[in-house]
């Protein structure tokens, strides 16, 4: 058994994903979630580019850790929130929350273990599916219809932004 | 499709609408006529007069199951929108959004009757979700419609992803989002399929408030303005139990044997706590909020039974349920207290209001001669045509007798009792569309086949 | 007459329309025009119900339908009335007793504002409505709506008076009853479609023969449980008693002559099915039989004029269900029509002493009244000696044939079972308890001194024809009544009741007793009747309030034997009607209804505790049922 | 790479998400850890695309089958829909953080422990 490049980044991605994601749920200091967070889609990103999902860990690193996560931060900042302003949970109800969690999780897995180990993801010639070209295509043809959908959603939040935000 | 382009057309109209126009009932009528409109295109589609003629590449079909639902929905939202519209104007100043997230709603809704694709569903379920997120939040000074709203979103949020991670294991166990191919697989199903088919049947447990995924459904029914408690609980609990339908059968079908056991559970669970609870409420609008579960629980039946039987009873259903709720929201949302105690004297003050309300009631409580008996007797029936489970069907029958009592104690509170009177004042408009709603209940607890044959011809 | 069939729509629409219009203009109709519509319309139905009875007489009943009501997959319920011998009867009670309480009411309920006068008209005409649908339905579904209507009507009739409180918990009291009883109604016809695949009559009968025993138990004592609910049996009976909380014609028309009675038609109408199990017609009888005794003890012992009456339709109701549960089917639905004119009889009367005493109903306070108002008395008179069976009133003929069939249940060669004895002898009892508390309730109304106030003295009147011609009508029916059903033993061929009802009813397949056995029953039960009244008449001909004289003076004023009889019979009797009425009742019955009520309240109150307010334990609460349902559906499952 | 290690990654972190929304108070850290749920799913479909996509391109090898254009877009459709999950997401960020300082002007906190008034 030979460990590629790819198996090692993997786990090197992995692990940093898991990690920076308990470190999001663990910081005190709300600050901190949101870059630990920042961290995490930074290593899904990795992720996507290993699957060689090109255009989707573009959009990911913009879209998400740096306009949404910008977001975040923003809103955090402008109610000066840090480490004295949340409370914590009783430690029984934490604790109850990460055993109800685990569960769900073990659960999970195990009624999927049954899957087919035969399917793997391996880099095979042409699979460039996740390449903006054709991606592209596949949005402005198949995909047409749901695209102009999403834009109601779209004009939705925005009314909706604007009926909460506006000062009366 | 007609209705699609229409109802989002007609969403940014009113949009534009709250700054060129400057009165509100003009803002309003726009809306009555637009919904009218919407009804007539939605209807010209029904006899085949397709004017919108876009290739979606098989993502969305409107058959007539789905043509009519949006019939049905259409004609409530018009009743809703002349019972309710005017109240709308209580709640803040940004009148004509509010309608315009209405008709995007409506846009949603015309969706989620419809899709044949997963991304269409899920698109469909947050067009209605977000707008509604913000409409419950719409009463920016009250604390309740704040908290209200904050913990929808936060649990919508959460049910949402529960749903995602569901279409994700699906689109892994068949490579495709596409429900007639979700359906098809060779020998058994996969795991992935099983457990993507569970979670997406919490979620979607979850957006029609059946237990034990309804804990949002009393404190946001309670905290929303009461005129978009009414909306919700109606017209967007409708819609969402249809997409259920739709998918249980058309994605799932295959998979029947898998969750029904599930289904029967999820069932009896919400009979028990939707009607139980109920009973121990002090206001009318939270009662109402759980008389939402109980109900709920019911049209769970349908899917559980999931044969010819069940879609055409659920048809029934929605529409005695919507119509009923409609017809006592309006009369709840000029109350100035919404205790049981406020309703007390009801009947002297506004014997019209008092019986139509009466008449909605015995609806929602399942008396003979309303469309809520029929449409009951409906959902047990089929319940009974799979021949299994005697037992749910009786447990039914014993949870929909102990909803007679809350549903009484208003009844009870109108006519058997004196109290302060409050000063309502109704135009007579309101009463004649507060007769005409009532005038359809009865209808259709008597020909219900004046519905159901436009599904058939 | 060959197409009445076809306008048989119109009796139960008549109704609906006069509903309708009393309902909807009663603040712009007169109280006159409210009248005749209210009246008009029965009378019309009633008319048209005689026209149905003389067709059906001729073998020309059948089904009519109108249209499909409900159609889901194989099943089809037709909206479909069916008139046949058992239909066209009821029709003929439920319209022409109707009619003559409308028209008794039209004065009684004189002095009542205009617009509540046409609500209560309203109420009585969708009554009457939902009746008629009830009995003319051609399937289990029709009849389990008229079934839901009365039952919806009578919560408004006894909760007319809404301004007292206890009323209205008498109206709730009496909607819960029924709706525990419509509750296994509907699930018995449920269970009804899962096993026969449908509704209607002629189907399911049809198809009974093939059901299998335990099935055919479970849907009759589901049904019987229903019928307990409307008819007032243990232990669903303590709501009767409470619903004369009304107006007195709506005691008389909903809980005395009219709607009681839907349990007794339901399961007459079933009886292909309950033929088909032995435990259900032991039930039957048990049950009809306890109540009759329960209820007729419970009588003895109570002063309101109104509820004596109730209670003696709780036992009546007894009776008629001891005839059901003996096979004896066309004897029971001969004692409906018997009890349906003298019960009307006695509550239109007790409305009449009300209406002059000017609402007083204690009958401490009553006496003497016989010579102010004489057609009362003397109507009210008919009534006692109609129920207490002396022949040849009404109630002697049924109450004879179910006695008689009692005694002869299980009886195949003319010999008396035990079990034919013991019901015989309970029943007899009973009839004698009924005698005695309805003299009882006679004499001391009518004779006697006046013990009222002088104000009332000065007030007492008889009351105006529209209440007098309704009394004197029902008084001739209660006499004369009976002679349809006399037994072959008296004249050959003369019970043309049962003989008429043959086509729908089973006969019982039973050896006749022989005539000379039959005239020595009749002879006993009514020499000991006559007996029990003469002992009510020395013990209350010269009844005086205790309270008012002394104990001392009542026993100067009587005879020796009053004395004995007050001792060892009356006394006694009195004591363990006072036990029944608070212990049984009140604990037992009540304690068990409203006990069921407490655990539901208990379970309500710790489901509400789960919804705390807080997202985080909603969030927690989901993803454990979340882990659970993950469980069931992967591990647990099979 | 067998599927299975993805799945098994992608649910770890959807749990991890579950736990953060069970245990934190602050409704701007709960909105986040449903962020990260979503992202958990996103990561997953990709990795189902590429796995469709692998598996479509490899049998019609074997088969010796031509590679058509179709063949070379299977799986495309799951990226197309983390696309979609990432608009949807962007408009809830949106509604929610509105809504999330709606609440903070009223109340002066994001603690939903204060949410306690609709109850029971």
């Amino acid at each position: 058994m030979t460990i590629t490049i790819t198996q090692i980044l993997f786990w090197i991605l992995s692990v940093a994903a898991l990690f920076s994601a308990l470190m999001v749920i663990t910081s005190k200091n709300p600050v901190h979630s949101v870059l630990w967070l920042i961290a995490t889609f930074f290593s899904i990103s990795g992720h996507y580019i290993l699957l060689s999902a090109q255009f989707l860990a573009v959009v990911n690193i913009i879209v998400y850790a740096g306009a949404i996560m910008v977001l975040f931060l923003f809103v955090i900042m402008l109610m000066n929130l840090n480490r004295e302003t949340e409370p914590q949970k009783n430690r029984w109800i934490k604790m109850a929350g990460a055993i109800a969690g685990g569960c769900l999780l073990l659960v999970l897995v195990a009624s999927l273990k049954n899957v087919e180990s035969a399917s793997t993801i391996e880099d095979v010639k042409g699979g460039d599916v996740g390449f903006i070209k054709r991606l592209g295509k596949e949005l402005f043809s198949t995909y047409v219809v749901p695209f102009e959908i999403s834009s109601i959603l779209f004009l939705s939040a925005m009314v909706g932004a604007v009926v909460i935000g506006k000062k009366e | 499709m007609n209705a699609l382009v229409i109802s989002a057309v007609l969403g940014v109209v009113m949009m534009f609408s709250g700054i060129l126009l400057k009165q509100k009932s003009a803002v309003r009528n726009v809306a009555i006529a637009g919904m009218v409109l919407l009804l007539i295109v939605n209807v010209l589609e029904l006899c085949g007069n397709v004017f919108f003629n876009i290739d979606s590449k098989g993502m969305i079909e409107f058959d007539r199951f789905a043509l009519l639902f949006n019939t049905i929905v259409y004609v409530s939202a018009i009743l809703y929108l002349l019972l309710s519209a005017r109240d709308m104007e209580k709640v803040g100043v940004n009148y004509a959004e509010y309608l315009a997230l209405i008709f995007f709603i409506l846009c949603g809704i015309t969706l989620t009757s419809s899709f044949r694709s997963l991304l269409i569903l899920f698109l469909g379920i947050e067009i209605i979700s977000i707008p509604l997120y913000i409409l419950t939040g719409s009463d920016k000074r009250n604390l309740k419609s704040n908290e209200a709203s904050l913990k929808y979103f936060l649990l919508g949020a959460f049910s949402t992803g529960l749903m995602l991670m569901g279409i994700a294991l699906i689109y892994g166990a068949q490579g495709s989002f596409d429900t007639t191919r979700v359906s098809s697989f060779q020998g058994t199903a996969s795991p992935l399929l099983v457990a993507g088919m569970v979670l997406l049947l919490f979620s979607m447990a979850f957006k029609v408030s059946a237990a034990p995924f309804h804990f949002w459904t009393p404190d946001v029914y309670d905290g929303a303005p009461t005129v978009f408690t009414s909306f919700m609980a109606t017209i967007v609990k409708a819609a969402v139990f249809i997409a259920f339908i739709r998918l249980f059968d058309e994605a799932f079908g295959t998979l029947q044997s898998q969750w029904q056991l599930l289904i029967a559970i999820i069932t009896v669970a919400t009979l028990f706590i939707g009607n139980i609870t109920a009973v121990f409420q002090q206001s009318v609008k939270r009662m109402l909020a759980y008389s939402s579960i109980a109900q709920a629980g019911f049209m769970m039946l349908a899917l559980y039974a999931m044969n010819a039987d069940a879609k055409e009873g659920l048809l029934l259903y929605v529409t005695a349920y919507s119509l009923a709720t409609i017809g006592i929201f309006a009369v709840l949302i000029k109350m100035k207290d919404y205790t049981f105690e406020g309703f007390n004297g009801f009947a002297k003050q506004q014997p019209l209001l008092a019986a139509t309300t009466t008449i909605c009631l015995l609806s929602l409580a399942g008396i003979p001669l309303t469309a809520g008996f029929l449409s009951k007797f409906y959902m047990l029936k089929a319940a009974l045509g799979t021949g299994k489970h005697l037992w749910l069907v009786i447990f039914a029958v014993l949870m929909a007798a102990v909803s007679v009592y809350y549903y009484f104690r208003v009844i009870q509170a109108m006519y058997f009792k004196d109290g302060e009177v409050q000063k309502i004042d109704v135009s007579p408009a309101f009463k004649w569309t507060l007769v005409v709603v009532t005038a359809l209940v009865v209808l259709l607890g008597v020909f219900p086949n004046l519905l159901l044959n436009w599904y058939y011809f | 007459m060959k197409n009445a069939l076809n306008i048989v729509y119109l009796i139960p629409l008549l109704p609906l329309v006069g509903f309708l219009i009393n309902g909807l203009l009663r603040k712009h109709l007169s109280k006159s025009m409210i009248s005749v519509v209210g009246c008009g319309t029965i009378l019309v139905s009633f008319a048209l119900s005689i026209v149905m009875f003389l067709q059906v007489k001729n073998g020309d009943g059948g089904t009519i339908e109108y249209f499909n009501f409900i159609s889901v997959g194989e099943l089809t319920i037709p909206f479909a009335f069916q008139i046949d011998q058992l239909s066209s009867l009821f029709l003929l009670i439920i319209t022409g007793v109707g009619f003559l309480i409308h028209v008794y009411s039209t004065s009684y309920m004189q002095e009542e504002k205009p617009e509540h006068f046409g609500r209560y008209f309203s109420y009585l005409n969708l009554f009457v409505f939902s009746m008629l649908l009830l009995v003319m339905g051609a399937n289990y579904v029709i009849m389990f709506i008229g079934w839901e209507g009365v039952g919806l009507c009578s919560y408004l009739l006894i909760g007319y008076w809404f301004k007292n409180n206890e009323y209205n918990k008498a109206a709730n009291k009496a909607f819960v009853m029924n709706r525990i009883g419509d509750l296994a109604f509907l699930i018995a016809i449920f269970w009804i479609i899962a096993k026969t695949g449908g509704v209607n009559y002629g189907e399911v009968f049809a198809f009974a023969p093939k059901l299998s025993g335990t099935d055919a138990t479970i849907i009759t004592l589901l049904l019987f449980v229903g019928a307990a609910g409307k008819s007032a049996q243990i232990p669903l009976y303590t709501w009767l008693p409470d619903a004369m909380a009304g107006p007195t014609p709506v005691s008389a028309l909903i809980h005395a002559a009219t709607m009681v009675t839907a349990g007794i038609y339901m399961i007459a109408r079933s009886n292909v099915l309950y033929s088909l199990s032995e435990v259900s017609m032991n039930v039957v009888a048990i049950v009809g039989l306890a109540t009759a005794l329960l209820a007729a003890t419970i009588a003895l012992k109570q002063n309101d004029i109104k509820k004596v009456l109730a209670y003696s339709t709780v036992s009546q109701l007894g009776y008629m269900f001891l005839a059901l549960g003996v096979g004896a089917y066309s004897a029971g639905v001969f004692h409906v029509m018997t009890h349906a004119f003298f019960k009307a009889l006695l509550f239109l009367a007790a409305g009449s002493v009300i209406h002059a005493m000017s609402g007083e109903q204690d009958i401490r306070n009553m006496g003497g009244l016989s010579k102010k108002i004489r057609i009362t008395f003397i109507t009210f008179l008919i009534g006692c000696i109609a129920i207490a069976g002396i022949p040849p009133f009404s109630g002697f003929f049924s109450k004879d044939a179910i006695l008689l069939n009692a005694l002869l249940v299980d009886s195949h060669d003319g010999s008396f079972s035990i079990k034919g004895i013991i019901l015989y002898g309970v029943a007899l009892f009973t009839a004698l308890l009924t005698a005695f508390y309805m003299f009882r309730l006679l004499f001391i109304t009518f004779s006697g001194t006046f013990r009222g106030t002088e104000e009332q003295k000065h007030h007492i009147h008889e009351s105006p024809a529209p209440m007098t011609i309704p009394l004197i009508i029902l008084a001739v029916l209660s006499i004369i009544g009976g002679l349809i059903g006399i037994p072959d033993a008296i004249v050959k061929g003369g019970d043309k009741f049962t003989e008429f009802l043959s086509p729908v009813i089973a006969q019982r397949a039973g050896h006749p007793v022989s005539h000379s056995t039959e005239y020595m029953l009749m002879g006993l039960s009514t020499v000991l009747v006559g007996i029990t009244i003469i002992v009510a008449w020395r013990q209350y001909r010269n009844y005086k309030r205790k309270e008012a004289t002394g104990f001392a003076k009542v026993l100067e004023d009587k005879w020796y034997v009053d004395e004995f009889y007050e001792k060892i019979i009356v006394k006694p009797l009195h004591n363990f009607g006072g036990f029944l009425k608070n212990v049984f009742e009140k604990l037992v019955v009540d304690g068990l209804v409203n006990g069921v009520g407490r655990m539901v309240n208990y379970g309500g109150r710790q489901f509400r505790l789960l919804q705390s307010g807080q997202v985080g334990s909603y969030v927690l609460l989901m993803v454990l049922s979340m882990v659970i349902i993950f469980l069931v559906q992967f591990f647990l499952r099979k | 790479m067998p599927i299975t290690h993805y799945i098994i990654l992608s649910l770890a972190l959807f749990s991890i998400g579950i736990v953060g929304v069970l245990t934190r108070r602050n409704a701007i850290i709960i909105f986040m850890c449903i962020e990260l749920m979503l992202n958990a799913v996103n990561l997953l479909l990709v990795a189902f695309s590429k796995m469709h996509n692998y598996a479509a391109i490899k049998a019609a090898a074997d088969q010796k089958l031509p590679i058509t254009e179709a063949i070379l877009n299977t799986g495309s459709e799951g990226q197309i829909f983390v696309f979609f999950i990432m608009v949807v997401a962007a408009a809830e960020v949106t509604v929610g953080l509105a809504i999330i300082v709606m609440m903070y002007r009223n109340i002066h906190s994001v603690d939903v422990n204060f949410l306690n008034r609709l109850k029971h």
